[in-house]
């Protein structure tokens, strides 16, 4: 069975040597891009021949070894930008995470506006990332959170939207569920967030690998994400803010980099964006993040993009024909809303079995809760099964899931 | 390389299938004790009565996979009906048979092996033994252990040691 | 001219290939590791093998690779501990550099038991990283900082310090200053702030690259330091804390990892050392600092301190000797309480201009405030140049900075 | 490969030795304004009279290296006399000529060079294109401009554009 691909996923295979590793006498199937991506070697090369060639402080050096390695991190920097459609690399923070990246909204940001009362409206689908920040500001300063509904499909629910953003202060949502697939119109919560005075915080985390973003377009107020989901390495993500928040905004930590003058009694702040990049920043990281971009923009994110509908579509399908109703799937049916992601049940294993029987086949993929509790507690499960695809998967991939969750069902059969 | 079966040993297939002791005890008087897996969801709500010095009855909820269920099953048909003392013991036994491999995990080196063999010295596990093929599926072993810690939470707040 | 040391620099040069690299015609002259280290080739392969090889997320999935993987992030773990003599992994909190950590201790610790008039003691010649934090939160709690004043040899001058610990609740200093070379004797810091009922902070960013360290023996509460100055990658640091103390801290950041459980009303956190790392922690780059610790395990930590002890002298020395009283250095003359690191001042010539010079000869030296203008502004200098020595240095290394020097004295002469 | 020469140009080292218009006016009624470089710890203190529409008197304080404090001495100089329209101008034509390279390093292509040229079109720059040899040398643009920047500020606040 074949599809009508434009991407040449096997000629990209090549390009990520874990792809060739093998466990139990199967090759890898790695089903788990939502939680981390595998790394093409040019990113890997690139930051070997930065600590062999380039390696020095930034920021910090009269001499030409730092000025490259700065050069070579504002460069990363400035290629975030023009890949997020900013209007300025100063509007890009480099954080270690998305999660720190959220953070700094939360008390950066948040603890300048938001005081008793003030609310953020958050969604039943919210990754803990951006959740849990603003739970611990809400013990703090007793703001207000509210939670947007889904609907029977996994989608937002947006009737209530209006209501929830009555008096709100901040939107907070994903662009991308990383449980259920679900791509959020983030254009049409900006303009309702903005409408009702709000702003709007984007978790991107798991859009920017596989669509194309413009934070313009979007019309977002923050929009994070991280390296290591979209290509690049571990230790570096980052946050996009429009360049007039950013100035308003407080520092976050404290230390080298992010100061102007410091003295006994206080210290007055850096400009943007390096007020928010406390200490030594992810240096060798940040130059992985470009050759990353790099790599996505040659193969095309719209190519990656209609590659990923395609093999979702054909594993949906391949799934429910195979487990007919003894298989649950969750999220939107309707593909053009959905990122390449499948959480799923097979009636009477827990999705932690399931996935045991499949590392035994080498199909890699992910049990639990995905940091995702209350949108668990939403869907009545403690846990679920989820595949992941990305560019360097295809039906073989899909097929091999497919055949392991048979003789998973086998196994645990009564 | 372990296969499938050196988990899934058919008593803890039974005991996933069909658990032992489920449900929850009236608390109060009964104590109730919960376990989370944070890295997974699975979780265990034990509700256990003591008089005196013994486990005179204990029920189990609580939902999560094979592994954690089982043993939870397993661990219930243990110790109930037990004194305080023995239960701590079996905790003890169990989680030095786990701790082996979680010790090596750790980068300790080898010690552990021996005090977990000091701590088994003597007890009988006997169903309890079919788990300890969970030592060679490290990510398992939380599973394993959960109800047990989530035990050992319970006695301290009915009997401090 | 040749020192009678222990370690074969010549053949420990080999292991770090950007020391290859020639500017204008010169070798480099690498004098700037105290902003950061160069890499060994080990420390650069590991991280390529381990994209290449054992790339996945952790903690997060039942399959062989995710357990590799975790298996490799958690040994790092171990590994740290046990180069520090802590007590158990339990210990070791990653963070992305020294500053998170210090910033850790600030807001979590800090925010949970310091309220306004509770008093911080800090020292003159802290770095930013031990400053900034406490400025923030001095801001927002009203807690009153004091200053541990410097003797003329740059030292801690220690007469005060009953005093000034009286009715403290945290003494926090650096072990080695990275503008002054000083190094304080934290056991007697200890001890002292331990009198007072006082907790002590050390920030070891520049010590745990040279100096053996152990927490224990330390008596230290707190001990923050970075991967990218000990041989290891850009984006990790940490914090080692005592159990108990990290047992009973609220967490810093919120996010994925660092939860038990999450619902809509609020959160419960994971057990230590997890509870301190929200969101995908630096994979890659705990297992480039393990090979970094074994590396710098293999040289021998002894050899590296009576190494860099020698070079000091020897370049201490032939600067005095060539510059006579038209160099200032800082520092203590008792080079048994100094680590490898002399800033200096030429009569005349602005600190920038001197490593502009330098730069030509591939001198490769810092100038400027070194991230420490309290220090700066107690010794009545905008800025100075600063040199600084690891186990890769050399004699030659030394005859070099001084002949460069003497070349900008000719340049800028009047 | 630049050389030293292009950076210290000698009319560059003889203002930095023999600074022109050093010292603080009493401010006020002097307007006062401090610039920092953060990075370096360059500092420059601005003291300057503006009467009507000019720029009747401005004393430059502070420390830092020779680029920086050349590059206030020049600033001081160039300025002193002139019209508030005309420090204006030259501050635009400056930063133009200094960010020919800055906004390379950031990456914006060549659009900028074109920005440069005009905002130069037509200032006489006069000894500051002395400074010009500067961009060659990433790091240290920031010491050049910060005379500059600093002057913006205090013009600001005495008449704000
Ligand atoms: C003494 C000291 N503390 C803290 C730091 C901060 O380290 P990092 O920038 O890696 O957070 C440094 C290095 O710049 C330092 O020298
Ligand atoms: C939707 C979403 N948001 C945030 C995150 C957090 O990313 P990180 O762990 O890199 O901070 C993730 C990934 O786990 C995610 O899927």
């Amino acid at each position: 069975m074949s599809l009508d691909v434009s991407l040449d996923v096997a000629a990209l295979r090549r390009d990520f040597p874990v792809l060739e590793r093998e466990f139990h006498g199967h090759r890898l199937v790695y089903l788990d891009s939502a939680a981390t991506s595998q790394k093409p070697t040019s990113v890997i090369e690139v930051m070997d021949t930065f600590y062999r060639h380039t390696n020095a402080n930034v920021h910090r050096g009269v001499y030409t070894l730092a000025e490259e390695a700065t050069a070579a991190f504002e460069s990363a920097r400035a290629r975030m930008a023009r890949f997020l459609h900013a209007s300025t690399p100063s509007e890009i923070v480099f954080t270690k995470n998305a999660t720190e990246a959220m953070n700094l909204v939360a008390r950066s940001w948040g603890g300048a506006h938001l005081h008793e009362g003030d609310v953020v409206v958050l969604s039943l689908m919210e990754h803990h990332a951006n959740v849990v920040p603003w739970h611990m500001l809400a013990a703090e300063r007793g703001i207000e959170l509210r939670w947007i509904p889904l609907t029977d499909d996994g989608c937002l629910d947006l009737e209530s939207l209006p209501q929830l953003l009555e008096g709100a202060a901040l939107l907070s949502v994903t662009s991308l569920s990383n449980v259920l697939g679900t791509i959020n119109d983030v254009r049409h919560l900006a303009d309702a967030a903005h409408a009702a005075d709000a702003l709007i915080a984007v978790d991107a985390a798991q859009t920017i690998p596989h669509v194309e973003v413009d934070v313009t377009a979007w019309d977002a107020d923050f929009v994070a994400w991280t390296g290591h989901k979209m290509l690049g390495p571990t230790g570096i993500g980052g946050l996009w803010a429009r360049e007039n928040l950013l100035e308003g905004m407080p520092p976050f930590l404290g230390g080298g980099e992010m100061i102007r003058d410091v003295t006994v009694d206080g210290f007055t702040t850096n400009d943007i964006p390096w007020k928010f990049e406390a200490g030594t920043p992810p240096i060798a990281e940040a130059v992985g993040l470009e050759a990353a971009i790099d790599y996505l923009d040659d193969v095309g994110l719209e190519a990656v993009r209609r590659h990923e509908i395609e093999l979702t579509g054909y594993a949906l399908r391949a799934l429910h024909e195979r487990f007919d109703d003894r298989i649950t799937t969750y999220g939107p049916s309707d593909l053009s809303i959905r990122g390449g992601v499948i959480s799923f049940l097979l009636d009477g294993i827990h999705a932690h079995d399931v996935s045991q029987v499949l590392d035994e086949d080498a199909v890699a993929v992910r049990a639990g809760h995905h940091c995702a509790k209350p949108l668990m507690r939403h869907l009545g499960v403690p846990a679920t099964t989820r595949a992941s695809f990305y560019l360097y998967n295809d039906e073989a991939d899909a097929d091999a899931l497919v055949e392991s969750l048979a003789r998973a069902e086998k196994f645990f059969a009564v | 390389m372990p296969g499938l079966e050196d988990l899934y040993r058919e008593i803890i297939l039974d005991h996933y299938r069909a658990p032992r002791n489920r449900g929850e005890l009236p608390s109060p008087p009964a104590t109730r004790a919960e376990g989370f897996n944070p890295l997974c969801g699975d979780e265990v709500v034990l509700t256990l009565q003591v008089d005196g010095d013994t486990v005179t009855d204990l029920l189990v909820a609580g939902q999560g996979c094979s592994i954690s269920q089982a043993s939870s099953s397993m661990m219930s048909a243990a110790v109930k009906g037990k004194s305080v003392a023995e239960a701590r013991q079996l905790i003890r036994a169990f989680k030095a048979l786990m701790s082996i491999h979680e010790s090596k995990l750790g980068g300790e080196g080898d010690d552990a092996g021996t005090e977990a063999d000091n701590a088994l010295d003597g007890v009988q596990l006997g169903d309890l033994e079919a788990l300890q093929g969970v030592v060679k599926f490290p990510v398992r072993i939380k599973c394993a252990t959960l109800a047990w810690n989530t035990l050992e939470q319970g006695l301290d707040e009915t009997s401090p040691s």
